[in-house]
């Protein structure tokens, strides 16, 4: 009880605290530094309470509010307070001085509180009611940040609401038919249903999740939202918000309804529920990922990838070997490091520089190596090259894809990565490399307290893609707890019976490979570095009046390629229904005459019409 | 001269054998004489049996070939390629142009004598030379160098002085090359 | 035991004691009026328990109940009390600052009036006070919706006025047919007899009373007159209408079907009409510019959601639907309310002229926000849990029907909570338009605090509301009424 | 023991095929021109001569570090891909590793590149990287075809695989389909005509080696020399049924090799576009086709 009631009072304080003082930020910022600080410190000390199921004492229709331990729900508490802890030590200079920082500590609470709510619950009411205070403290969080803002957070609002509404109908629809709202009765009574009802039932809850995790067809509110607002919170955002809906899909796929039952759902021949779900996957990862090497700021660019890389967890999971599961849970985990890594050092950027458009950067690896080395790591991570912790996971993907007979889908998630190999390097390219502008000529790099988050989450990338086994011990019983098989995994990589991986040998030997590589570039004459206006140019003379940069339309060639497959149907759907529900509320609202004959009709109508079907009621 | 020949260690001859075997080619064609460097290339008399290759831009090529005249404006141009090679260098004037002016000896616009502004390591005579006068040319660059007597492009560090100011002279002021000549010199302990 | 007809007499009396000393009290009726409800509220409370234990059923000039004319307060008539008092006394506390000028007395007397019609339709025993009852409630409020005297509340109220009577003409053809039928007109009497009638009467009673009471109800497309009249009225009045009026008139129907006629058949058709009442609202307020008018098409909506819940025709359904109109009170009460002096202080009923309106009137738009939050179900307020307990009582209906009649009811939230958080990003606005406008005084403002206390605290006391609630259920279901009296 | 002398010398050995196929392939495209040619072993002579580059200008540490992951990301792939005798680190990662890691040179000079400030060299990484879309998703394909139907990922077993069928059992026999869609893909990959725009020295002067002299473009004949002995090597393994012997493994590089460089020698240059378009219009579907045997 002590721990879970003080990780969520905790938190509520927090909210309290940074309301009273909403006029000082200094107090805000330290209060909620504290605050976090122990939040971490509690969610690492509760994995002794494993298992541990409790209630407080408070009837809702007749339920409890249930909180339960258990190893998923322990690896996202981590993952949670850990971000955000390094999150508000980033806020801390990176939000000064911003319009509308009033409330930036205490949205932040207030969605914490939401999201360690979700997590820790037991039953499926709980769990709706944070979910509901989640998706309002999201709408908050997006909504800072001016005009733009407003306008993506209305959008994301939309989507949220009718993933409440879609979850809501299926948490009563599951009250309904087992007569209970806790996961684990519900589990217990899942083989007494039908199948059609099983499927429907599940449906309409990877439904909502999917639309919360921005699953393809419903993810266009996730870019616009993510990067209108305060780029911290896009960081915060892309790392852990979204990834609350795949923890919904993984607890309702394997913890609630069960791997056995959801297999049970066959469609037609070798496609059944889960390959559909994998196709849904899979269109998440070509579409959006594509679609990120159109956009030239940066933060819609990672909000885009952010988009693209849920596919890979959805595939992972639907993949329903235990090596894609592990690898789909992993690359949680995963992308929360190197996402956030990737979005600070855009922060670090827009913090000097004042913008993150990518049009109009460059050459900022002289003025700021640190934010450079950061967004390398990264964006390594990001591509899945090894021996960052995002190949780690890709490679768990794409090996349960292949072997599980999923060749489309593995193709696809192939196609995802070149793809964001493509768009990354556009990102670091014509931010950190290329030529400076001469306007930055003074722009140094972010000081120790922004420098520190980055450094941490290097160390992250870096040593989860180095020694994944640190967290596929966690992930190996997360599995196990769901009764599943668990992915049989080592220190630094996979022991299988074909085509193992060891993340050590791989680093040692590209270590060694440097090395030698060195040993011969030693061996040349000293190499003297120059300036970048000591250029070849054709012969022409350089100097800070002539742009001699590339980095407009940086993949127009590919653009050309692509363009005619590129329909904008999400897009144009979406503008659809905006449009036909404007069109019918017209309609309804033209019924409201306000001319008193026309109501004198309705009434009549009324009465004739009540009489006829009351005449074929009675 | 003869000095240093004979101060070469045997590492540094081994080193000129194999190295004039490579030699790329920046050709810098202004003039009239670069219909001459397709058939010196192509299937006559096909310069790569010597490792000779064109390149295309300055930091990779060894030879910088001047074909024809310079007026003030491409002078500048070639100032800077060159500056922008990687030592050990060598400049190969091509045509009467680059020599005496040719037969432009009398324009005002042209540049009469190329090694006031740059080292030139051999000439080829001739308006214009035909290819076997360019392969010979070549093959005499190839002896120099492994004789350890190309080495012209050193007196650009060694004099830049002189080239400097017939530079600033011709150009009536200073171009910014973003090249550091003084401190490339101390790079090749000259001076 | 206080007798519950005090309920019905303090408010008349005072409405006529208003009215004949107004020259003599000048401003200072409003404290009268005070007075009075403050004396309902408390009896109505105190009326609680005991009605919980057993029905009062009060006989009026010690004439029996099938001749004579009586009270009966059931769990029903106890709680809507309750909830007609509360509201009526915070309404009337937020009226002390919004309603000035000389002719205040008038404003009193008709909202006492209107408070007397409310407790007599919710609890007298004979169907012809209800239509008496009916009336006063009525007549009140067509004069009340035209009080500011302005050409639009006129219109809307000549429109109320001319609907109303088409209403309350069909209703007395439902009671003259009744009495014509049964020779009775009390309520336990009848709910023996209706039974005995002919199906054609039956039908023709079912139908009159239904469309009649409809029209007061606000169930499409009777409900015409409602978004002139709720939107052209002052605000307190529009809360008054929203929050309890329309409300009784409904709960009304639900009673006669469930109890007197006992014809639950036709509640399929009811909920129908519910979800068709709700869809309609919604939608017709998603492109609304005027706020008040939101607020109007959003009380359709919810008027739809509660006459849906109600008719799900299982004491869960009952239950859910009276908390609904408990939310229901308080959340447009507070909503008309704040947007009442938002109104009043900016001049303008378009809410895009508010934009940034957070910044100069902080509180107002605080219980503004609570109120679209209660309203829209979102934990942890009232209305989720009542809208919870909703769409509960409709899947344990069961079947395919049931189920699309709750996505249908998911989908009016969305488009509900979508043009509300329209108006909020708006009041939240940053770049913000110079507004010179100031908060609200503080008495309205406590009204209002009042109301966001039941809101925001109801959870806490939910085992004893669904008690209560529950009572009503069982009144109902069980067809309480018959068994007490007989 | 014999696996440390493997060690020590593979790169050495492949680095000395490497530059003599290099020098074999200049010598045959001179041949096919009616050149003389340069002699066989000119690219060593150009490595020599380039890494004895008195000058050598560099743009700053990211340009310098990334000449060291180029050819230590090559050396890294070398070691993973078996060759006859040499299979050691094939146990610690499968040919998914090797597609992935084939990618950290690609990186390495891209980023290297870019800070050479040249848009020569960014539009040179640009249109390789649009090319590494067109030609890496069929080359995938392919491999994931094969992989699916002999039910491991480790190159080593598919090698062994293959050999046990004999003749008949080579990728290139029993999935033809895949087998040509990857040796398109491998004609891409290798960066030879028609596929070879992102170079381009008429055009955008050499595109990413635009700043490079000197040791820098030394290192990267060296890597060159030995990528392009490590992509055939992928190539024969998942596709020629491996190697017996060093013989048979030369045999196969060589028969290999000419036959991709005579497709370069007498092919123009395809715009990056058409290179793309071409690469998703005859391989993928090949690819797709054979894929699509395979699971009906």
């Amino acid at each position: 009880m002590s721990i879970v009631s003080n990780l969520l009072l905790l938190t509520l304080l927090g909210v309290l605290l940074n309301v009273i003082f909403y006029k000082s930020e200094v107090v805000q910022k330290y209060i909620s530094l504290i605050i976090f600080a122990i939040l971490t410190y509690l969610s690492i000390v509760m994995y002794p309470l494993v298992g541990s199921h409790f209630e407080i004492p408070f009837l809702i229709a007749g339920q409890h509010i249930g909180f339960t331990i258990t190893y998923l729900n322990y690896y996202f508490a981590l993952m949670i307070t850990g971000i955000t802890l390094l999150t508000v030590i980033f806020s801390l200079k990176f939000i000064k001085g911003k319009e509308g920082n009033t409330h930036y500590y205490t949205v932040l609470f207030l969605k914490t509180f939401g999201m360690l709510g979700v997590i820790l619950s037991s039953d499926l009411l709980t769990f709706f009611v944070f979910w509901e205070i989640m998706s309002w403290s999201t709408f908050a969080l997006m909504s800072t940040g001016g005009e733009p803002a407003h306008r993506s957070a209305f959008k994301y609002f939309v989507f949220a609401v009718t993933a409440s509404m879609i979850l809501m109908a299926g948490v009563i629809l599951s009250y309904s038919l087992f007569g209970s709202f806790d996961f684990a009765v519900i589990h217990g009574k899942m083989a007494s249903l039908s199948l059609p009802m099983t499927g429907f039932l599940l449906t309409i809850f990877i439904t909502s999740f999917s639309i919360e995790s921005a699953v393809f067809p419903v993810h266009s509110w996730l870019p616009d939202g993510y990067s209108n607002t305060f780029t911290t919170f896009t960081a915060y955002l892309s790392g852990i918000s979204t990834r609350i809906g795949i923890y919904g899909i993984i607890l309702f796929l394997f913890g609630v309804f069960g791997i056995q039952t959801v297999d049970k759902l066959g469609i037609i021949g070798k496609i059944n529920f889960r390959y559909v779900f994998g196709i849904f996957a899979a269109l998440t990862m070509i579409v959006p990922t594509f679609t990120a090497l159109y956009q030239h700021d940066a933060k819609k660019l990672i909000a885009w990838h952010s988009v693209g890389q849920g596919g890979y967890m959805l595939i992972g999971l639907a993949s329903g070997s235990a090596l894609g599961i592990a690898g789909g849970m992993f690359h949680v985990l995963n992308h929360m490091a190197y996402v956030v890594l990737i979005v600070f050092a855009i922060a670090s950027v827009e913090y000097r520089t004042g913008t993150t458009n990518l049009n109009k950067l460059g050459g900022l690896i002289k003025k700021m190596p640190v934010s450079y080395l950061a967004l390398l790591f990264g964006i390594i991570g990001l591509a899945g090259l090894p021996p960052m912790n995002g190949f780690v996971s890709k490679w768990f993907i794409y090996r349960a894809l292949i072997l599980g007979g999923y060749p489309f889908l593995a193709i696809a998630a192939v196609i995802g990565t070149l793809g964001t190999i493509l768009s990354v390097y556009k990102l670091i390219h014509n931010m950190f490399l290329g030529q400076l502008p001469e306007r930055y000529n003074d722009v140094k790099e972010v000081g120790f307290s922004m420098q520190l988050p980055m450094w941490i989450l290097m160390i992250v990338v870096l040593g989860l893609g180095v020694y994944p086994g640190l967290a596929m011990g966690l992930i190996a019983k997360i599995q196990v707890s769901l009764g599943l098989a668990a992915v049989p995994y080592a220190l630094h990589g996979i022991k299988a019976a074909s085509g193992q991986l060891d993340m050590l040998v791989v680093s040692a030997v590209f270590i060694g490979g440097i090395a030698v590589t060195w040993i011969i570039y030693l061996l040349g004459n000293r190499r003297k570095h120059v300036g970048q206006y000591n250029n070849y140019a054709g012969g022409n003379f350089l100097n800070k009046s002539v742009a001699y940069n590339f980095n407009y339309e940086f993949y127009a060639a590919l653009e050309h390629v692509i363009d005619p497959y590129r329909k904008k149907i999400i897009e144009r759907t979406e503008r659809g229904i905006a449009s036909v529900t404007d069109a019918v509320s017209e309609y309804i609202r033209r019924i409201y005459t306000g001319m008193i004959n026309t109501y004198g009709i309705y009434v009549v109508t009324a009465f004739v019409v009540t009489i006829i079907i009351l005449k074929e009621l009675i | 001269m003869d000095e240093k020949i004979t101060q070469r260690s045997v590492w540094e001859k081994i080193s000129a054998k194999l190295s004039k075997r490579s030699l790329w080619m920046l050709h810098y064609c202004t003039g009239c004489g670069a219909i001459e460097l397709p058939p010196t290339m192509t299937a006559r008399f096909d310069m790569e049996r010597f490792g000779i290759n064109p390149m295309v831009t300055p930091r990779q090529a060894d030879i910088l070939l001047i074909t024809g005249y310079l007026s003030v404006k491409t002078l500048k141009r070639v100032v800077l390629t060159y500056e922008q090679m990687q030592a050990p260098k060598y400049v190969v004037g091509f045509g009467s142009c680059t020599i005496n002016g040719g037969m432009y000896w009398n324009s005002y616009s042209t540049m009469k004598s190329l090694d006031r502004y740059i080292p030139v390591e051999t000439y080829i005579a001739g308006c214009m030379p035909r290819p076997e006068a360019i392969i010979a040319s070549f093959n005499e660059l190839i002896n120099k160098i492994d004789r350890g007597e190309a080495n012209s492009w050193k007196d650009y560090y060694n004099n830049y002085n002189f080239y400097k100011e017939n530079q600033e002279h011709t150009f009536e002021g200073p171009i910014e090359t973003y090249n550091d000549i003084k401190a490339d010199a101390a790079l090749f302990n000259i001076k | 035991m206080v007798n519950p007809i005090l309920l019905i007499i303090i408010p008349l009396g005072t409405a006529f004691l208003i009215s004949t000393l107004a020259s003599a009290l000048k401003n200072t009726t409003k404290y009268l009026a005070l007075l009075a409800l403050l004396a309902n509220v408390w009896i109505s409370i105190s009326l609680l328990p005991e009605v919980l234990q057993r029905p009062i059923n009060v006989i009026i000039a010690g004439v029996k109940p099938p001749v004579g004319i009586n009270l009966f307060v059931g769990p029903l008539g106890a709680v809507f009390s309750v909830i007609i008092s509360i509201a009526g006394v915070l309404i009337l506390l937020y009226s002390f600052k919004y309603i000035e000028g000389e002719q205040q007395h008038k404003y009193y007397t008709l909202f006492l009036l209107l408070i007397t019609g409310s407790h007599g339709m919710i609890l007298t025993g004979d169907v012809f006070n209800l239509f008496v009852f009916f009336e006063i409630l009525a007549i009140s409020s067509y004069i009340l919706v035209g009080y500011a005297g302005d050409k639009n509340g006129f219109e809307a109220a000549v429109k109320y006025l001319i609907l109303g009577s088409i209403g309350s003409i069909f209703i007395l053809v439902a009671i003259a047919l009744i009495y014509e039928g049964t020779g009775t007109l009390n309520m336990a009497d009848l709910a023996g007899k209706f039974s005995t009638l002919d199906p054609a009467r039956r039908l023709m009673i079912l139908v009159f009373f239904i469309t009649g009471m409809g029209v007061e109800a606000a169930v499409f497309p009777l409900n015409s007159w409602l978004p002139d009249a709720h939107s052209s009225a002052p605000s307190s009045i529009s809360a008054v209408l929203s929050g309890f009026v329309i409300e009784i008139a409904l709960v009304v129907i639900i009673k006669f079907v469930y109890t007197i006629f006992a014809m639950t058949e036709v509640l399929g058709f009811l909920a129908v009409a519910g979800v068709i009442t709700l869809l309609v609202g919604e939608f017709a307020a998603f492109r609304q510019s005027n706020i008040k008018r939101v607020l109007a098409y959003s009380s359709i909506g919810q008027i739809g959601l509660i006459l849906f819940a109600m008719s799900l025709n299982s004491k869960a359904g009952i239950n859910a639907g009276m908390m609904q109109i408990i939310n229901h009170t308080a959340s447009k009460s507070i909503l008309f309310l704040t947007a009442g002096y938002m109104i009043v202080k900016t001049g303008s009923y378009q809410f895009s002229d508010y934009r940034g309106i957070a910044k100069k009137m902080p509180v107002s738009s605080f219980f503004f926000v609570l109120g679209v939050l209660s309203l829209l179900g979102v934990p942890p307020f009232f209305g989720f849990f009542s809208k919870l307990n909703i769409i509960i009582a409709a899947l344990h209906a069961g079947g395919a029907f049931y189920i699309t009649m709750v996505f249908l009811v998911l989908l009016g939230t969305i488009i509900e909570s979508i043009y509300f958080l329209k108006i909020l990003q708006v009041f939240y606005a940053r770049d913000t338009a110079i507004l010179d406008v100031k908060e609200a005084p503080f008495l309205p403002l406590l009204s209002i605090a009042l109301f966001s206390l039941v809101i925001l605290l109801g959870f806490l006391f939910l085992p004893q509301i669904t008690s209560y609630t529950g009572n009503i259920a069982s009144e109902l279901v069980t067809k309480l009424q018959m068994a007490q009296v007989f | 023991m014999n696996t440390v002398l493997w060690i020590v010398f593979l790169p050495i050995l492949l680095f000395v095929i490497g530059t003599f196929m290099l020098g074999y392939s200049r010598k045959y495209v001179a041949r096919i021109e009616r050149r003389y040619g340069p002699p066989i072993q000119q690219v060593f002579y150009d490595i020599f001569k380039l890494m004895s580059k008195k000058t050598n200008i560099s743009h700053g540490w990211m340009h310098d570090f990334a000449i060291l992951m180029l050819l230590g990301g090559t050396l890294l792939t070398m070691y993973f891909v078996p060759v006859p005798g040499f299979h050691f680190f094939a146990q610690y990662g499968d040919m998914l590793v090797i597609m992935y890691i084939l990618l950290i040179p690609a990186l390495g000079m891209a980023l290297g590149v870019g800070e050479t400030a040249n848009p020569n060299g960014s539009i040179g990484i640009s249109r390789a990287l649009m090319m590494l879309a067109g030609y890496d998703i069929p080359f995938v394909l392919t491999f994931i075809g094969f992989a699916m139907i002999n039910h491991t990922t480790s190159m080593y077993e598919l090698i062994q695989v293959q050999q046990a069928g004999g003749f008949a059992g080579w990728g290139l026999i029993s999935q033809p389909l895949l087998g040509i869609a990857a040796l398109i893909a491998l004609q891409g990959m290798l960066g030879e005509k028609p596929f070879e725009v992102m170079v381009a020295p008429h055009e955008i002067a050499t595109g990413p080696m635009t700043e490079m002299g000197g040791k820098f473009l030394g290192i990267m004949m060296i890597q060159h020399a030995i990528s392009i002995v490590v992509e055939l090597t992928i190539y024969i393994n998942l596709f020629l049924g491996g190697a017996v012997n060093w013989f048979d493994y030369l045999l196969k590089l060589f028969i290999l090799f000419t036959a991709l460089i005579s497709v370069n020698a007498v092919f123009g240059r395809f715009r990056t576009d058409d290179a793309v378009r071409f690469m998703w219009k005859i391989p993928l579907p090949l690819a797709i086709i054979g894929i699509l045997f395979i699971i009906f």
